[in-house]
């Protein structure tokens, strides 16, 4: 009995390897391809049913085409305004403007957030100012930034910088509150100067929750773009997407502000797909944050 | 297209819901309703009205149902008849010839000198919009709905263009009445192109009468009777000049708060004639000038005019058969 | 073997304690006093176990020790080193694989970086943890976690190790193992360690002296003195007995707390 | 030794009291009128030295004052409105509005939500066209939304519920995503049926991640009106904020502009704090969720 | 005492067995067999502690047990009332207060209204929380969050209890306090209880009989029986002689894993 009491090194060794093996399993993330198709067959099947009951819908009941164009219309003005190269001319004009701003809003608020994180007396004052300030719908600026730049491109920055930069100050406010405390008390314990400290623990542990307000600064971006370009078409200011579905609505052409709610749509969907959505699952999966499978 | 059977007369409507815009281009709506000549002619049908900033909105809620009839400009009312296929509304008599012209700053005295400028008008594919795009493919430029070409067109808000003129920061719009003479009364601005120029015999429409095609059916009575009140108010105008321009104005302020300065309707008045000829004829080219602009779909506008209540006000008031130039019926 | 083993029952006076808590009060803000003049002296090279119950103030005493906080009265004597510290949750950076967040500790201590990589396998390979260097936290199970936070405390190269409940959070069965593991780090590297838990046989296991503190106010209640600690067991019948006593002491503190 | 090892039931009730007291904190939520203090007093303090701030800048720099009123301007075209009944006026109907797009949005929402989270097919296949509308801003439907309804109430309604009912439908999905299924296995254990599996279970669970839908869909619902009011005024509709907005636009009358601002950002912060606060935190502190104290 | 002990090593085979499995396998989808051809044969009033490794399949036993999952091949048969589970975490409904918790189990098994709140009072005094009743979850301990889980398991009012874990997440203190109050809620209810745990002691101190699972498959590697259960304490020397057995045994299993 008292023989392997005490467990020599080796006997110690061949224990815990046998415990760690069966304790971590290493479940291969096969079937990727499976579940790619399993999670993007049903949403287009969808979308293909829906394309023919609106189709059928038409043919039926043959409603004034002006009031309810059928999808080939809606596939016609599309084709009709990438020929006309004006659909492209949109896309650029308006991806350039709220990349453009997205990046001057990171530029700026992302030192406001580090400061309002870190500096509790100036949180204390003007944190409840960022977070009211996203409350207020962006496009309430739109009129004052007519009156104070003028229809020109300079108000459809401001607008973007008004809505996007509340978000990403407080997702970075977030970011930072919700580093474990124990996580800075193991940077101290470590000897991490204050700079080290910032750099090397609190920043890289903030990345996610950033990350998100980033993302939801991105979402602020387009939609205050789009309002902006609707509101303040004229002017010197450029042909973006939402110039275009004024346009179209001058023209009563419905199947033509379909076609751009389509194209707005997929911008949309494509920049969080193929931007936000890899980036996020990398920085996610690699901390273990992101639950393997799931539909999301 | 042919679903929704042809509806049948149900006498006279209860209420008519009139469209217009506060603008001398309106004036025999302005006249009618401040006078009471509409509301005379309607009898019973109770009257109502609603004031539009721009084309676009009136033709919505004819669309939708909101209005029943609306002054309107030509190109609008090409726009939805084409795009609904000819369900939508009916063309059933002229209001306002005339008033719309390029203004430009000071400096700019030939097309030539336009190179390169940023011109406004109210509203893409809007009748002022049309010729200048058309006006300015006729002296060599390019242009394009997206803001390019040689000359830059900006579909503004007239009140916008305005404003953005006296900044600077526009060089010249085509624009309906009062605008042009307010650009030129209060922002210095010098006129370049009169339409009337650029039409035979100067004559252009600037303002038509729109009914929805529903409303035309169910209730001829009731357009016969808004027609009657029309007729009235465009001879009211040829008959009171002097005290034409005071009734507008009142009119105007009741709508928008504010009167136009003497001067600028007064200006206003001498450029445009009213009358309840639609010049049908020249619809054919105004449609061409769409598509050639790029504001118009390809469509034909056959039918587009229901002028047999109107023809049928005229024999009785002694007046003189209007034609649909084979758009329509007489 | 190159142990700094005391095996007398008190402390040989001859030599400077590594740690010394001299008259320690604490209280935080207005509330009530959490620690009541606690006076310690911990020999180099001793193993000594903090029992408590909960909220006794058994972190409050490990964090004054290791200068995360400061005491309401009284001195606290440490080595100039500073000491390496390990608590429940192994707090690895999920961002840095195994290697990098031992790497991270030898980086703060000031060592070039061209020898970091060498060292931090030799002290993954300690933990015998060679094979997950590459590993992230999250692929690690809650045991190997805490035995690389073992690795980055022992980077750190400090005379005082103090360790907060670091197993408390692991199944039985990698408990007793990393009990062994723990005392043969201990025994090879001759560091002071100061070892919190609530388990009255973790601490009859591993300690070399195990000090009960009391609740409300938290104050040294009783010491036990283990003089021959080599070859022990969890399952030992020495660590039962002595943990009958502890308990029954135990439980009459708590019991005191029941109204 | 052996005297106490088998404890008696008196015993083991003794000790068990005393390691309850030991182990459980009743820290009273004393200083609550402290907190409200050190919470509202820094922000005021800042509102107050920023608007200093903006006088000072008027008396020194004296700028055109159509460009930059002064805050005196600002306060009296507060007052004019008022006076007038305008602003009355537009804050009530913005309000109806809002509040009944809202509750229409709830009602339709909640069910989709349910059948979402609940039938698996239907959700792999409509769950992404949901988080897709999520990602279109809502004013990309007013200009459709126009040509459908005409400017009437119809319209405003459109945009909200476009705006509104993705919110609310993500927001009940993944409040039940997040139900614990440790919860679930324990209804199904205690021999709930399904429908008490529901009711008694999930649902309550639920709450915290539908409450959340909720509020982001009130947001989404405030911008949306917003922005329909700017953009659709004119016809039938009613005389909303928004409406207000663009006609002081209109007019170039920056105060106003600004005053409408403030009273747009003044509804929404008073909404988030007067009624979405309050159930919120009673909701979170019902669960132990909400952390005492802390800034937010 | 209303027990129902079984002191005789082997089972009474007179009476029928609560539950009986019989050749039991489970594979999750196409993974590996979790458990293998598992037979087993639990009294009435039998307290029974399966004993294993982590991912052995301990859990999934007693899932298949409770009837939340099905078995690939084999049977298991259950008293036709079901049979109550408690898991590690408590998994109280936190919107609940202790009492309402309790409540809901009473009305899930159809006590009238009128009846619940003193009954789930009284199953709350079994337990010694009657003061705690009206605290919601988190206002609690977790210990006492599992006491409270204990009360409505044992509202249920079911023949058999299964247990999954129930104490690995508390503190050592409390769970021996836990251990003490398990044992006399089974000797006065004479419920069949099925035990889960890795923790070798805690089988050893609690259970009538062990049943140890090997892993990868899971197996029955061995099984023990205790002839006298009453006056045991985690400290006994009976217990810690049993422990040192079945660990010996179970370190054979894992090392058997190393590769
Ligand atoms: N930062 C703090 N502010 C106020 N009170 C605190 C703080 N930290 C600890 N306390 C209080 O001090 C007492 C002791 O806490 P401490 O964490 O040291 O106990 P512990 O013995 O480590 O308990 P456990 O075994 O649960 O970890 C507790 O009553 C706790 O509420
Ligand atoms: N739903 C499931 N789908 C696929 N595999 C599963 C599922 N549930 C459990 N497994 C696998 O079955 C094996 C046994 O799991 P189980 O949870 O029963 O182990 P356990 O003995 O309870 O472990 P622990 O002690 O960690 O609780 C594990 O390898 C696990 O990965
Ligand atoms: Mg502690
Ligand atoms: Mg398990």
């Amino acid at each position: 009995m008292r023989a392997d009491t005490t467990a020599s090194a080796d006997d110690l060794r061949s224990l815990e390897a046998g415990l760690d093996n069966l304790q971590t399993t290493t479940d291969a993330g096969a079937g990727r391809f499976r579940t790619f198709w399993s999670s993007v067959l049903p949403p287009v099947i969808f979308v293909v049913l829906l394309i023919a009951a609106w189709q059928l819908y038409i043919v039926i009941a043959d409603p004034r085409p002006d009031k309810a164009p059928s999808p080939a219309d809606v596939l016609g003005a599309l084709t009709y305004a990438w020929d006309t190269g004006r659909l492209q001319e949109a896309v650029l004009t308006s991806l350039e403007r709220g990349i453009l701003g997205f990046v001057i809003a990171i530029i700026i608020g992302t030192p406001i957030g580090l400061l309002l994180a870190e500096v509790r007396p100036i949180r204390r004052a003007v944190g409840p100012i960022i977070s009211g300030l996203q409350v207020l719908p962006s496009v309430a600026w739109v009129p004052a930034a007519i009156i104070w730049f003028g229809l020109t491109d300079a108000t459809a920055y401001f607008v973007i910088l008004m809505g996007a930069i509340p978000s990403i100050v407080n997702g970075l406010i977030s970011g930072v509150d919700q580093v474990p405390p124990q996580l800075r008390r193991v940077g101290t314990v470590l000897g991490a100067s204050k700079w080290q400290l910032a750099t090397s623990v609190i920043l890289p542990a903030a990345l996610p929750g950033y990350f998100a307000g980033l993302k939801q600064g991105w979402a602020f971006s387009w939609r205050s773009l789009m309002a902006a370009e609707i509101i303040t078409s004229g002017g010197t200011i450029g042909f973006g997407l939402g110039t275009m579905l004024q346009q179209t609505r001058d023209l009563a052409d419905l199947a033509g502000v379909l076609a751009t709610i389509v194209v707005i749509l997929g911008i949309g969907i494509l920049i969080e797909l193929a931007f936000f959505g890899p980036i996020e699952r990398r920085m996610l999966r690699g901390r273990g944050l992101l639950l393997s499978g799931g539909t999301r | 297209a042919s679903s929704t059977a042809e509806a049948t007369d149900q006498g006279p409507a209860e209420e008519l819901r009139l469209g217009y815009f506060a603008n001398v281009t309106h004036a025999p709506a302005l006249v009618g309703l401040q006078e009471g000549l509409l509301q005379d002619a309607l009898g019973d049908t109770k009257l109502s009205t609603e004031v539009f900033n721009a084309g676009p909105a009136a033709i919505e809620a004819l669309s939708a149902g909101a209005i029943d009839a609306t002054y309107i400009g030509p190109n609008p009312s090409i726009n939805t008849f084409i795009q609904s296929r000819g369900e939508s509304a009916r063309i059933v008599a002229g209001a306002a010839t005339g008033g719309a012209a390029l203004v430009v700053r000071d400096g700019i005295t030939s097309a030539r000198d336009l190179e390169g400028k940023t011109l406004a008008t109210p509203q893409l594919g809007n009748t002022q919009d049309v010729a200048l795009r058309g006006w300015l493919k006729a002296q060599g430029f390019q242009t394009d709905t997206s803001g390019g070409g040689d000359v830059t067109i900006t579909p503004t808000e007239n009140a916008q263009t305005f404003q953005l003129f006296k900044d600077g920061q526009l060089d010249g719009a085509w624009l309906p009445e009062p605008w042009v003479s307010r650009l030129v009364v209060d922002a210095g601005a010098k006129v370049l192109v009169d339409e009337a120029d650029e039409w035979p015999d100067g004559e252009f429409p600037t303002t038509v009468l729109l009914v929805r095609k529903e409303f035309l059916d169910q209730h001829p009575e009731t357009v016969s009777k808004l027609l009657a009140g029309h007729e009235a108010s465009v001879k009211w105008i040829a008959d009171n000049a002097g005290t034409a321009a005071s009734v507008i104005n009142a009119q105007i302020a009741a709508d928008t708060g504010k009167p136009l300065a003497d001067a600028v309707i007064a200006r206003a008045l001498e450029h445009v004639t009213y009358s309840v000829d639609p010049h049908a004829d020249t619809f054919s080219t105004l449609v061409e000038n769409g598509v050639a602009a790029g504001t118009q779909k390809e469509g034909s506008i056959e039918g587009l005019f229901d002028l047999r209540l109107l023809n049928a006000q005229l024999a009785t008031s002694g007046g003189t058969k209007i034609s649909a130039a084979g758009l329509g019926e007489e | 073997m190159t142990t700094a083993r005391i095996d007398s029952p008190a402390p040989a006076l001859s030599t400077a304690p590594a740690v010394r808590i001299d008259g320690v009060s604490k209280r935080f803000g207005a509330g009530p006093v959490v620690l009541d003049d606690i006076s310690l002296d911990f020999a180099p090279g001793e193993f000594v176990c903090l029992l408590g119950a909960s909220g006794c103030g058994k972190s409050t005493l490990l964090n004054l020790i290791a200068g995360l906080d400061r005491p309401t009265a009284g001195r606290i004597e440490t080595p100039a080193e500073g000491s390496a510290v390990m608590f429940q949750e192994s707090a690895l950076m999920p961002w840095l694989s195994a290697r990098k967040n031992v790497e991270l500790a030898l980086r703060l201590r000031g060592v070039p970086r061209a020898r970091r990589r060498d060292e931090a396998l030799g002290l993954l390979d300690t933990v015998n943890l060679a094979d997950a260097a590459d590993k992230r936290p999250h692929e690690l199970s809650g045991g190997m976690r805490q035995r690389v936070a073992l690795a980055r405390a022992l980077a750190q190269d400090r005379p005082v190790l103090l360790m907060d409940e670091p197993f408390a959070a692991l199944d039985a069965i990698t408990r007793d193992l990393l009990h062994e593991e723990l005392e043969r780090v201990w025994r090879t590297t001759g560091r002071t360690i100061v070892f919190v838990t609530h388990n009255v046989r973790e601490a009859a296991r591993l300690g070399q002296r195990v000090v009960l503190l009391g609740s409300r106010p938290g104050r040294v209640v009783n010491e036990w003195r283990i003089e021959r600690t080599e070859g022990r067991r969890i399952e030992s019948p020495e660590v039962a007995a002595l943990s009958v006593e502890i308990t029954d002491e135990l439980r009459k503190e708590i019991r005191r707390n029941a109204r």
